[in-house]
């Protein structure tokens, strides 16, 4: 399994991304550069963190017309994996690859925290190691993560299970003081349609190691080997 | 070929939670302004950009509003002027 | 010696004692720069003159004594006199490490001022070819009551982590003071350390006839001309007419800078790099030029400037961020440009390394300023002050603290206790750190809110400890003790966390240094910190000095801040704060005393900055230090907490709830100590002391009887339903958890966002600029 | 008394650095909008008041910027448009 890290200008979480899956999944990573055009035979992408442009205008307005999206966009809809973390969420949304916007938190600050989320489902490739409804831990660290959409669009991912992570407090319940930043329905991650692209703002590169404060996020990347390796053998 | 400059507004749309507009009406009323009712915020964007008209000027801003300036699932926005600079 | 014509340029100013004045030039600075040029300057030669021999730049008033400090160890790779100290660390990894104030320009616009101050600091750092990996700050306010102060906190916060956060650099550590001594001038002071192998060290020292220098990076715009002598004034005076001096910071551009500059420096086509600072070009490029005793000329009609007709004096003096100067080699010129190309920046050759000793300046081929040699930086001038005590402090001093009557609520332990957990200055500042990304890049092994951030070094098993301390109150009522005291505290931090201090940067915030009472209190700090490092082996590597901070009511507290830096071979010693486990002990490490003069608990209790600091003994500290070490080398050590703002009642609180989510409780019985004021024992704050904990107390305490260090079983954990309870003789006070945790969580939040209370002032810089 | 909703720009001050006015400048070039030039980017804010005229309407809007709604340091602010609302 090949792993390609998109590197925007302004992205700051890709070396994060590089180490938890090089030193703790034990895959191959890549680093591709936004002005390429060349996902160097990646079998999933990485949109990682950061503030690629600064977040000027809107955060992942600008990085979204970056030459090498053009093949995170035909890799996407190729149904091959992407993975797109914080910035990299804000990203997706903006490309239109996931519905929906990321607007500034409702308490006008940045938030970095560990959060509690509760996984809404298994049925995906990113989280078949998972059990529903298992509470994890992961930090977030953004200004801008209040997931909005309109109601057709929250109806039809909660109908289709597209919503993949909420957050919940410790015992995973899903209130307003567990929301770090008042988005819909809680909502801290989703897939798309066809569920090859998974969005979140809670960061799991940074959850894999109990010596930085939790592991809770290498069950994704391990899901996502898991599917890799079944295409592979089918 | 004449240089204009183009104002725009960019809103949240209607409907959608504006927390900066609400956190500036609270502190507007803290601040003893009573009178004071909804408010928004938005952006305020000026730019310059060569055409052959006016209208070539706007037909130009309202193609970039559409493509970067402004997000369609959030936002809209207005080109409120167009003035030779 | 003969000199190029240098002629005064049209449309400049004329020069005028009025002119030179305003320059803050003296007028025997003047006679001083007319001798050293044989003639007038020009109004270029003053604008370079007066931002090079401010005292930002040229430490004429505190050279003297800083020269005292220690400045060398085995491990030192880098001392004093470079954008930043290095030390070596282990398996050839070093940190490059600085701490830098951005105190006049927080003052006029907090959030831009404290964002650019995070920018030089990193740029210091990167510019030695390391990769910053960590930043901390230090942040001194008046009180919060007042709505200017919460708009001042709200707004420098922000700018330090809108600035960290988009760079990339994880926001590991800090502190927050409130005293009513930083009304109206607040200090802020930014951190940083970096990592990088010991051959990639990179000096800026421009070197080889030929070697052409270029601007790297954002363009010159006529932001902050003269900020560096604007530093160098005191603001109640000049604020306000100065306020288009303020400097806007691009962190996305710094990012860029960061990854570029660090490529140039790994590509070997650069001799030498410096970040545009104070002073911008001229300072940079005049100090390049002297570390390396060569001569420059530079052109100012070939630097990128982001507006017309920009004067070579506003060139030479604009302070706009994200700026590097690089001497390259010859003929690499390309090469250099390929690389920033890549990051999106630009490079312009603007000047080169000459033959000829002189500092050159041109507006294409006219000379506008030449200086001879070097001596711009070397013949800056250097003054003593005659030294004398302010009779006040040293009245204050005096005062004895046991003659303050107590309050009635005093009678109970607790309401004081509750009243020290409340105090803003104590309080928990989680709100300001969940405002900084403290993660980013997977390294930090302990974040905020412990005694000192760990970050392990990637490569090795081993890991750095952090801290920044300074108690400007133990400064002011004692200079000497409060400078020792600086020191000995920010070791004893970064010693909790299980690491071996190593080595200091520090920022002296000063008044204004020509009032003999001010130079009293920088001299005997400075001292009172050089006895400290040299006992405790932890020598200066580099630091910055910030005077002329006052305000209508005279000089803030004299505030050195010390940034500690201590290493960890192994992340296996890696030690908490927080207590643990109920059922462990707690043995308490040194001894209490009957001090509380300059406490916490007579500034927020009674109002009173009154009495002598306690005592501080480096060779004690060193013992306790040492002890400590060795029992968190033995494996004996499962949480430690030194002692500080508040004494020995507020750290076992601290230690009880410190972690929100799983508090626990105490038992400690202190009748040994029942001969002691109640208060003295509780809230004062004698140094030396440490509160462990342990399932092993009698290796613990063999260990310390071995160093000479006093240290006692105090007590027990306990579950956080059973409370908090101490014991002293016949006398004894209980509490619940909850009541001192809501004081010590929730005191900065209810001010800072309370409903209807939330400040206007202080939302609008939260919520702006987006 | 009226309710009025007034328009209200501020704008970073020229001379000042405005980084994201150069960002969304680069960014509408490399779309394709070669003819654009400086870019500046500000704050958009509508807000409704009572007022007894439009010109005490205006006034009072113009304290609310003066004290809290642009920073004087870095900001100019522009009262754009004051009508009956
Ligand atoms: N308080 C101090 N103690 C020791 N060295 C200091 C102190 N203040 C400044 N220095 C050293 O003086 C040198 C020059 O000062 P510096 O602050 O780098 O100028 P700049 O503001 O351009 O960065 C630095 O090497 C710095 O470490
Ligand atoms: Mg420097």
């Amino acid at each position: 399994m090949k792993v390609g890290i998109i590197r925007f200008p302004g992205s700051n979480c890709d070396e994060d991304a590089y180490h938890a899956v090089v030193d703790h999944l034990g895959a191959e990573a890549v680093y591709c550069w936004h002005k390429d055009h060349d996902l160097q035979g990646a079998d999933l992408v990485i949109l990682p963190g950061g503030f690629s442009y600064g977040d000027y205008l809107r955060p992942g307005a600008i990085a979204r017309f970056s030459p090498i999206m053009q093949e995170v966009v035909a890799h996407a809809q190729r149904g091959a994996p992407v993975l797109a973390i914080c910035n990299g969420f804000q990203i997706a949304c903006e490309a239109g690859l996931l519905p929906g916007a990321l607007l500034r938190n409702a308490h006008l600050r940045f938030v970095c925290e560990q959060v509690h989320l509760r996984v809404e489902s298994i049925a995906t490739r990113f989280t078949s190691r998972y059990h529903v409804g298992q509470v994890i831990r992961i930090p977030v660290a953004h200004g801008d993560g209040r997931y909005t959409a309109d109601g057709d669009t929250l109806e039809r991912l909660e109908g289709e299970g597209h919503v993949v992570f909420r957050y919940v407090d410790a015992g995973g319940h899903v209130t307003h003081e567990a929301n770090p930043n008042a988005s819909m329905r809680n909502i801290a991650g989703i897939v798309n349609g066809a569920g090859n692209v998974l969005g979140m703002m809670p960061h799991p590169e940074r959850a894999v190691d109990t010596l930085i404060g939790s592991a809770d996020g290498l069950p994704l990347l391990h899901s996502l080997a898991d599917s890799l390796l079944a295409e592979v053998g089918a | 070929m004449t240089r204009f400059r183009v104002a725009i507004h960019i809103v949240p749309r209607r409907g959608l939670l504006d927390p900066q507009g609400k956190a500036v009406s609270d502190a507007l009323h803290s601040l003893g302004f009573a009178a004071v009712g909804d408010v928004r915020v938005g952006r305020h964007l000026v730019l310059d950009t060569d055409a052959e008209s006016a209208e070539a000027a706007r037909a130009s801003v309202q193609r970039m509003c559409e493509q970067l300036l402004a997000n369609p699932v959030t936002e809209d926005f207005h080109i409120a002027a167009v003035e030779s600079a | 010696m003969s000199t190029t014509a240098v002629k005064p340029r049209a449309g400049d100013p004329e020069i005028t004692p009025a002119l030179i004045k305003e320059h803050g030039i003296t007028p025997t600075e003047y006679e001083r720069v007319v001798a050293m040029l044989g003639r007038d300057p020009t109004f270029t030669e003053i604008g370079i003159v007066s931002a090079l021999w401010s005292e930002h730049c040229s430490y004429k008033h505190s050279r003297p004594l800083l020269r005292t400090l220690p400045t060398e160890a085995p491990w030192v790779l880098q001392g004093p006199g470079e954008n930043a100290g290095v030390i070596a660390v282990k398996d050839g990894i070093a940190v490059a490490f600085k701490v830098e104030s951005h105190n006049h320009p927080s003052a006029v616009e907090p959030y831009q001022g404290a964002a650019t101050g995070v920018g030089g600091i990193l740029r210091d750092v990167f510019t030695m070819g390391a990769r910053p990996i960590a930043l901390l700050n230090s942040l001194r306010f008046g009180p919060l009551t007042s709505s200017r102060v919460r708009y001042l906190f709200a707004g420098v916060v922000k700018g330090i982590g809108d600035y960290g956060n988009c760079v990339g650099v994880p926001t590991v550590g800090g502190e927050v003071v409130f005293d009513p001594s930083y009304e109206g001038n607040p200090l802020v002071n930014a951190m940083c350390v970096g990592v990088l192998r010991e051959e990639e060290l990179i000096r800026a020292v421009a070197e080889g006839v030929g070697n052409p220098i270029i601007a790297v990076g954002a363009r010159t715009g006529r932001d902050g001309i003269h900020g560096a002598s604007f530093a160098s004034e005191d603001p109640s005076e000049a604020t306000e007419a100065k306020r288009p001096r303020v400097q806007v910071g691009d962190p996305f551009t710094e990012k860029l800078l960061l990854e570029a500059s660090l490529e140039l420096i790994r590509s070997g086509h650069i001799v030498a790099i410096q970040d545009m600072g104070a002073a911008g070009l001229t300072s940079s490029s005049a100090e390049m030029a002297a570390r390396g005793d060569v001569g420059v000329t530079i052109d100012t009609t070939k630097v990128p400037v982001r507006e017309t007709g920009m004067t070579p004096y506003e060139i030479l003096l604009s302070e706009s961020q994200e700026r590097m100067l690089v001497v390259a080699h010859k003929g690499r010129e390309e090469q250099v440009r390929e690389i920033l190309a890549r990051w999106d920046l630009e490079a312009a050759v603007i000047g080169e390394v000459i033959a000829e000793p002189v500092y050159r300046v041109t507006e294409g081929d006219t000379v506008v300023a030449e200086f001879p040699g070097t001596r711009l930086v070397t013949d800056c001038p250097v003054y003593t002050i005659d030294a004398v005590e302010s009779t006040a402090l040293a009245a204050a001093r005096g005062r004895d603290p046991h003659a303050v009557t107590p309050l009635e609520e005093e009678a109970d332990p607790i309401w004081t206790l509750e009243r020290l957990l409340s105090s803003p200055t104590i309080a928990s500042k989680a709100w300001v750190w969940r405002q900084y990304d403290s993660m980013v890049r997977t390294s930090t092994i302990v974040g905020p809110g412990s005694d000192a951030a760990v970050v392990r070094l990637r490569g090795t098993d081993a890991g750095v400890a952090l801290s920044i301390d300074g108690n400007g109150r133990y400064v002011a009522l004692d200079p000497r003790m409060g400078g020792r005291i600086a020191v000995c505290e920010a070791a004893r931090n970064v010693a909790c966390s299980g690491a071996r201090p190593r080595a200091i940067t520090n920022n002296l915030n000063f008044g204004n240094p020509t009032r003999p009472e001010v130079y009293f209190q920088l001299s005997n700090a400075v001292a009172g910190m050089g006895e400290a490092c040299r006992v405790l082996e932890t020598p200066v590597t580099g630091g910055n000095v910030s005077l002329y901070n006052e305000n209508p009511q005279g000089a803030i507290h004299p505030t050195p801040t010390i940034g500690m830096v201590g290493v960890l071979d192994t992340l296996d010693h890696v030690t908490p704060s927080a207590f643990r486990a109920a059922g462990d002990t707690i043995v308490l490490f040194g001894d209490n005393t009957d001090e509380l003069g300059a406490s916490e608990y007579l500034l927020r209790v009674h109002e009173l900055t009154i009495g002598a600091p306690p005592a501080c003994d480096p060779a004690g500290e060193r013992r306790l230090i040492d002890a400590l070490l060795d029992a968190i080398a033995a494996g004996h050590v499962r949480s430690a907490h030194d002692c500080s703002d508040g004494g020995l009642a507020v750290t076992l609180a601290e230690c009880a709830m410190m972690r929100r989510d799983e508090p626990l409780g105490f038992q400690v019985d202190l009748t040994d100590w029942a001969d002691l004021p109640v208060r003295a024992l509780l809230f004062g704050e004698a140094q030396g002391r440490i509160v462990t904990t342990t399932s092993s107390p009698d290796a613990l305490l063999e260990i310390a009887a071995k160093h000479g260090v006093p240290a006692k079983v105090i007590g027990r954990v306990v579950r956080a339903d059973e409370g908090i309870e101490f014991v002293i003789g016949a006398v004894s006070a209980r509490s619940a958890i909850d009541p001192l945790a809501r004081a010590f969580h929730d005191t900065i939040p209810a001010i800072m966002d309370g409903g209807t209370a939330a400040d206007p002032a202080a939302m609008v810089s939260a919520s702006f600029p987006d």
